[in-house]
């Protein structure tokens, strides 16, 4: 019996707020900027309706790494949603940092409208720090590998 | 009767394990519980209770019953294999041996719950006479003889030493596995520790306890008592109770996605909860008063009603420890014992 | 305790409280339970010891909706929490008569189990009157002393303060038992590996039997229905089936009282597995305090609460990597 | 269970080079609730709408997925094409497989793979659609200005012209505000009252302006379009209808001794007075602190001599309510106080004085009757020196971080009126730096400094002393010629800074729009709505938002009055349906979610529930779909998961991660 050691292509979640990093990632899509297809895209109407329970979520069913773009704070569309996520996502990462989870599978950037080229270098930075961090077993459920 | 001392314990285990799943109290992060036997594991014998009874050996506390896969547009079932390895639980007490006659009365009744039966089948307990039986405990009571453990092996730590003394066909056939790590020995020390056992119990504060007026019979008197409006009052509402217990047999039955298949599982349940027996049409027990008194219902009146007269209970005392609230079955004999001593 | 059963039966008859909330003497020396009082002649059972650890406060959401008031005994860390439920309107002020009781230090059962001691009989030293540093132990096996210090629950080691944040009257002298930093142990954690920090969490979590006791008796999860019992994100779970569960649910517990947890301790104190929960709530306190400043929730019944307010130079996320 | 439709868009070959098109239709036939897939060159081609309107017909679809370009290009179009086929428009959702991925992958398989994986997550999320609509509410034709200084005036006469309702409500006894103070205006030196004053009187007279002076808003409730009001009219003691303005009340009346707000304490008033001769509405008030009738129940002179019969001791506070569509907040400002820079003797020099002050002290109605004096000894100065950024640009606590931007202009004029109108007096400016951003402004600066001979010192000043001998010895220091600088001024002269109207925090939280560490109004966003609140219906004029100079202010005053009259130029409101929305079963009502709402949008309400058997009146969120925008900030805030967006629910996002990560 060989065992095959099956390559890794990491699942990456990006929840991207509707006014500023989605338009960003269409940029980067119109200016055909590359980044890798493991990174699939959300779209939320701003990155305050992302709950930590998504994150969380998103790793317990198998996802390597998951990003959150937003308008730069003081550009939220909403006026405020960006700073409340940015303390979310802050406390949420430091927790997930404390009980042992790699830090560097969770992000955030802030990438407007008209950053394309950020949008997709963030993505190929981001995706390949999971490369090099490798699949994701400390947070997961067993069950979602089989 | 046959005797190995402490020392050689390890050498015990590790034959056990060698030919079959061992399972003991282990020591992890400070809490006792059963777990499987590991050449790492801290086992620790000399404890009384651990936190969960061992019931879950049996009936662990979530199992997979089967799986669903899609193939396109078509289903596949996979249903779950059923234990067939044979298995040891070491270290069980007379307490934890009689839940899981408890047990043994709702899993193997017909229809029968062939998951739990092929455990049964499977599992061999080694059972532990109680050294030092505490306060919290009152298995007296419920007619459990503390110094001498029903199961397959019976043991006995005394001293340097543990006396073995099989008691059932699994429990000879365990012996003979590990003859070599045993020698005979004769039933003196095992019988002054008995003594000495029954002496402490004796002492026990709760050994006097009283069930007069709980049974099958009892039960339009007992469930119109105004007086589970004042005990439930504490009551967090949670599982502790249930969790720990080793003769709670309530369970859910839940889906998970896995995203390529969804697997169908059992997972304890606790009639504390307040979706417990939630149905379609609603809850037929919505307070919390309703879902405390069924707790105590089920354990001293509607199980004896079904069950011949034996009690769902065995006084292994751990709801007595772990409660939050220290609400507990001895508090609720109690009150009730009282009551009618006042009318 | 004869002080405060007094007042309470004054109070009862001369109706200014139509029920007294407190504790009972239990059936063995360590388990009084919380209990309602409704007449002078009920308090004969009531009791207020050592062993009374149980934070009252959650008790009032019910006990608002009664007709009367309710006196609550409420020790001074139990008072942030009573705080903290008015902000929220959970409780209503006008139903509660507080009386702040005196307090100096709660046991652990635990704790004196574990040094060896085992079928209790009584325990002396004990009472909230008693001077003595030890308690004395009567059991089936012979008389045992243990310092009153290594009997106490983790959370008097590390006591917020012995001032009642909220009261009507006051009742009892109080004692400073602080002798440990209360962040000690979070900055110990943040401080191993990644995987050490992870082996450390596995180990204790993997413990949790979901019981919820740690949830239950929370004063902050006060919710009619919690979301991992309701469908609201598919997220109901009963049972520890994976061990990725436990971590789910301890976390967004942890993540739901972020900044709303007043560190009352009653998490780790019910906890049948000794899981210390509070690392959790105090990892979450100590970085509020590091990256948004201090804040105390249940200090006061109006202040912004931190995952509700920001400033616009708060830390980026990335400082969590940064911050080693 | 939902009928699902899946077209997959061919987008020529901007999507179908890189994704292999029929296979992503093949796949989404496997999932669930999927009845029918087809892909085809262009989906938004009308040929493209038709086959979905076909499929909707023919295979009863309850759900869409278009699996094409961005949601932002196209998503409304293929909305509008479900509505006509008599799909729900919120029933459709779409897969972005251009953007975010024919366009950014090159490998087929790679990219295939990925679009299958977007569809899959929009299947699942389209799962879980419901169909939404939109709301409607009703737009009451009238709006309310509060404030009425210049910013005010101009907004109420532009929506007045544009033929709606307009009332200003102005705390004290006279619309005009900060400008009616100043003597002349930068950069053209035409003076303040000349220009103002017809603006005024062409509010007061117009038919459609109705003006509540010495009045206060006190409450408001409803949303956009459908604002409640109440307006407390404070008691005026003098009748407005019989008054004629005559004047002989405040001649007469014995007490004079009330500090002049209007010349900033300077100077004195009478209890009955109007600020200023040019005040609109030309009717004094009492005020009944300072007036001798109140406080002893004697004297009551101004009745006497009234020929008018006006007075009236006995008028009450009243309380109008009116309804408004809009609002627009036009507050003003006020100069800090200066406690905390007790270094330059402002408390302890007469010849100290801030600029507005100097403003009252060059007017030819102010204490002084225009002429440049100390008012300690009323002698005339020779030596000036002004301070600059007092309390401005200020990095601790004692003062505010930001230019107050108006201060380099006016002491430039200050300083050229001086040098001009008085050339012995000396002027000397110590300046941080000189900002003159605006049309004209440099050029202006530049003349003080040429022309008039003003002396600009680069610096600041450490201490004002003042002296025995009656003069102020000014402490500075000069950064280009790194020295200390000893000057002895006759008076000097403190740019102070300026903040919001104290009033605002109160005005604000009525009207539940936010406010920034400043206390300065937060705009809906800093760049593209800049003169509208985050909450909808309140706009924002004036420096309310942050300082400026007239200019700026009258160009935002009309920009906000064109943004309130788009408004009431409507009927009705749509409102966005993927508005939050709260479960009663599971509220806490604890309060969390209206915390972080920037919209007001949450309110709580007593409400009587039937959880599961139990009755009982619950605290309850309750969300405004009108004022709601649908941020989702609350959804997250609420532990229990009660409140959730429509459109962008709890279940849907949860179902896109299941999707993607399975």
């Amino acid at each position: 019996m060989s065992i095959e050691k099956k390559e890794f292509k990491p699942k990456i979640v990006a929840f991207c707020c509707n006014w500023c990093s989605y338009a960003g990632a269409d940029l980067a899509g119109s200016s055909r900027l590359s980044y890798p297809a493991d990174v699939k895209i959300i779209r939320v109407p701003c990155s305050c309706r992302v709950n930590p329970m998504f994150i969380l979520r998103a790793f317990e069913k198998g996802a390597d790494g998951v990003i959150m773009c937003g308008c730069h704070p003081g550009d939220c569309h909403y006026s405020t949603g960006n700073y409340y996520a940015r303390r979310r996502m802050t406390l949420l990462f430091s927790m997930l940092d404390y009980i042992g989870v790699e830090n560097g599978r969770t992000r955030v950037e802030w990438v407007s409208a008209a950053e394309g080229v950020k949008f997709s270098d963030t993505m190929n930075s981001f995706v390949e720090k999971i490369y090099s961090l490798g699949e994701n077993v400390r947070l997961g459920d067993l069950r979602c590998r089989s | 009767m046959y005797k190995i001392a402490k020392e050689n314990l390890s050498a015990l285990f590790r034959l056990i394990a060698e030919s079959s799943e061992l399972y003991l109290p282990v020591k992890t992060a400070g809490q006792v519980n059963f777990a499987a036997w590991s050449e790492e594991a801290e086992v620790a014998l000399d404890i009384l209770k651990s936190v969960k009874s061992p019931k879950d050996a049996f009936f662990p506390q979530s199992e997979g019953l089967y799986t669903v896969k899609r193939e396109g547009k078509k289903m596949k079932v996979e249903p779950e294999e059923l234990k067939n390895k044979d298995f040891v639980v070491f270290g069980m007490k007379a307490c934890d041996v009689k839940g899981l006659e408890v047990l043994d009365n709702v899993f193997l009744a017909d229809p029968i719950d062939t998951f739990y039966a092929a455990r049964r089948e499977h599992g061999t307990v080694v059972a532990l006479a109680c050294h030092e039986p505490e306060e919290s405990c009152f298995c007296k009571v419920f007619g459990v003889d503390a110094a001498n453990p029903a199961a397959d092996v019976a043991a006995w730590m005394i001293g340097e030493d543990l006396y073995w003394n099989a008691l059932t066909e699994k429990g000879e056939a365990l012996t003979e596995k590990v003859k070599a790590l045993l020698t005979d020995a004769d039933e003196t020390a095992v019988e002054a520790e008995k003594e000495a056992i029954h002496n402490i119990v004796e002492k026990l504060p709760y050994m006097n306890l009283s069930l007069e007026g709980w049974n099958g019979d009892a039960l339009s008197e007992k469930f119109d008592d105004k007086l589970w409006e004042e005990l439930y009052k504490p009551c967090l509402a949670c599982g502790t109770c249930t969790f720990v217990c080793p003769t709670c047999q309530c369970y859910d039955i839940k889906d998970y996605d896995t995203g390529n298949s969804v697997s169908r599982y059992r997972c304890w349940d606790s009639c504390m909860y307040s979706d417990f027996t939630m149905m379609a049409h609603g809850n037929n027990r919505t307070s919390q008063m309703q879902r405390f008194r069924q707790r105590f219902m089920h354990k001293l009146v509607y199980y004896p009603a079904n069950n011949d007269g034996m009690y769902s209970c065995v006084g292994c005392g751990r709801c007595v420890e772990k409660c939050p609230a220290s609400l507990n079955i001895v508090k609720v004999i109690k009150a009730f014992q009282k009551q009618g001593g006042e009318k | 305790m004869q002080e405060l059963i007094n007042r309470a039966k004054e109070l009862l008859e001369n109706g200014t409280v139509a029920r007294v909330l407190g504790w009972k003497a239990g059936d063995l020396p360590y388990n009084p339970e919380p209990a309602y009082f409704e007449s002078a002649e009920s308090l004969k059972d009531f009791v207020y010891n050592g062993f009374c650890g149980a934070n009252l406060s959650k008790y009032m959401i019910e006990a608002s909706k009664l007709e009367g008031k309710t006196l609550v005994c409420l020790k001074p860390c139990d008072t942030y929490s009573f705080n903290q439920l008015i902000k929220e309107h959970r409780v209503d002020r006008e139903k509660a008569y507080i009386i702040g009781v005196g307090c100096k230090g709660k046991l652990d059962i635990e704790k004196i189990r574990n040094q060896g001691v085992k079928g209790i009989e009584s325990i002396q030293g004990a009472e909230i009157t008693d001077a003595a540093d030890e308690l004395k132990i009567q059991t089936i096996y012979g008389e045992k002393t243990v310092a009153y210090a290594d009997a106490m629950l983790e959370r008097c080691h590390v006591c917020k303060g012995k001032e009642h944040k909220i009261f009507d009257e006051e009742i009892g002298e109080s004692k400073e038992t602080k002798d440990g930093e209360r962040f000690d142990e979070v900055s110990r954690i943040e401080k191993m590996s990644p995987a050490e920090k992870f082996a450390f969490f596995q180990k204790e979590l993997s413990k949790c039997i979901r019981c919820n006791a740690c949830r239950n008796v929370c004063p902050a999860c006060s919710c009619r229905k919690c979301v991992f019992d309701s469908n609201k994100f598919d997220s109901s779970q009963k049972a520890n089936v994976d061990s990725f569960e436990e971590k789910m649910f301890h976390i967004i517990r942890a993540f739901h009282v972020a900044g709303r947890c007043t560190d009352c301790g009653e998490c780790s104190r019910v906890c049948p597995q000794g899981i210390p929960l509070h690392l959790f709530n105090r990892k979450f306190i100590k970085d509020i305090d590091e990256l948004y400043g201090e804040y105390q929730a249940g200090d006061d019944t109006d202040s912004k609460a931190p995952l509700t307010n920001y400033t616009f130079e708060d830390a980026e996320p990335s400082i969590v990597g940064k911050r080693g | 269970m939902q009928r699902i439709g899946v077209f997959v868009c061919h987008c020529g070959s901007n999507i179908a080079a890189t994704v292999d098109v029929a296979k992503v239709a093949e796949m989404a036939l496997m999932e669930p609730g999927v009845v029918h897939a087809e892909d085809y060159q262009y989906m938004c081609s009308e040929a493209g709408q038709a086959k979905i309107a076909d499929a909707i017909h023919e295979k009863k679809l309850s759900g869409i997925v278009v699996c094409s370009c961005s949601p932002r290009m196209h998503e409304a179009t293929f909305r509008k094409a479900a509505e006509r086929a008599g799909l729900n428009p919120y029933m459709v959702e779409i897969a972005n497989i251009r953007e975010h991925c024919s366009w950014i992958h090159k490998d087929m398989e790679e990219a295939t793979k990925k679009a299958v994986i977007l569809m899959r997550a929009a299947v699942a999320k389209v799962n879980l659609n419901t169909p939404l609509k939109p709301g409607e509410s009703r737009v009451t034709k009238r709006a309310l200005i509060i404030g009425g200084g210049i910013a005010g005036i101009q907004t109420a006469l532009d929506i007045a012209d544009a033929g709606y309702e307009v009332d200003i409500v102005e705390k004290t006894p006279s619309i005009g505000g900060r400008m009616s103070q100043l003597d002349k205006t930068f950069p053209t030196l035409d003076c303040s009252a000349c220009i103002l004053t017809p603006k005024m009187v062409e509010a007061s007279a117009h038919e459609k302006i109705n003006i509540y002076t010495y009045s206060e808003v006190e409450k408001v409730s409803g949303f956009v379009g459908d604002f409640t009001v109440d307006i407390r009219k404070k008691a005026r003691s003098v009748d407005m209808d019989k008054c004629t303005g005559c004047g002989v009340c405040q001649e007469k009346c014995p007490s004079k001794k009330a500090p002049s707000e209007f010349n900033r304490g300077l100077n004195t008033r009478s209890a009955i007075y109007t600020p200023f001769a040019q005040a609109i509405p030309n009717v004094p008030v009492i005020d009944r602190e300072a007036c001798i009738k109140f406080k002893t129940g004697k004297c009551g002179i101004c009745s006497k001599v009234c020929q008018a019969g006006a007075i009236d001791y006995e008028q009450k506070d009243e309380i109008i309510t009116e309804k408004y569509g809009a609002i627009v907040v036009a507050t003003g400002f006020d100069t800090i106080n200066l406690d905390k820079y007790d270094e330059y003797a402002y408390s302890q020099s007469k010849d100290v004085i801030t600029s507005l002050e100097l403003e009252r002290v060059m007017n030819a109605a102010g204490p002084t009757h225009g002429h440049l004096e100390r008012l300690s000894d009323g002698k005339a100065p020779k030596e000036m020196v002004f301070i600059q950024c007092v309390g401005s640009r200020c990095s601790d606590d004692r003062g505010k971080p930001y230019c107050s931007k108006i201060c380099c202009m006016y002491t430039a004029k200050h300083a050229m009126l001086i040098r001009d109108k008085y050339p012995d007096v000396n002027v000397t400016v110590f300046y941080i730096d000189v900002r003159t951003p605006g049309k004209n402004f440099d050029e202006f600066y530049r003349r003080a400094v040429e022309q008039y001979g003003v002396n600009y010192i680069k610096g600041q000043v450490g201490k004002v002393i003042p002296q025995p001998n009656g003069k102020l010895l000014v402490q500075g220091s000069d950064l280009l010629d790194n020295k200390q600088i000893l000057k002895e001024a006759d008076m000097v002269v403190l740019a102070t800074a300026i903040e919001p109207n104290p009033d605002v925090r109160k005005i604000a939280t009525m009207l539940t729009a936010s406010i920034d560490t400043n206390n300065f109004l937060t705009e809906a966003h800093a760049k593209l709505r800049p003169v509208e609140s985050p909450t909808a219906g309140i706009f924002l004029s004036g420096v309310c938002q942050g300082p400026k100079d007239i200019p700026e202010t009258v160009a935002q005053a009309g920009a906000a009055a064109v943004k309130a009259i788009g408004l009431l130029a409507k009927d009705k409101l749509m409102t966005n349906p993927c508005t939050a929305h709260s479960d009663e079963l599971l509220c806490n009502g604890c309060s969390t979610c209206e915390n972080v709402c920037p919209y007001g949008a949450i309110t709580y309400e007593d409400k009587e529930v039937n959880d599961h058997g139990i009755r009982e009146v619950r605290r309850l969120a309750v969300v405004n779909s009108a004022l709601c925008q649908g941020c989702g900030a609350c959804t997250v805030a609420c532990p229990s998961g009660a409140m959730d967006l429509q459109g962008f629910s709890n279940r849907q996002i949860i179902a896109e991660v299941d999707a993607i990560c399975r």
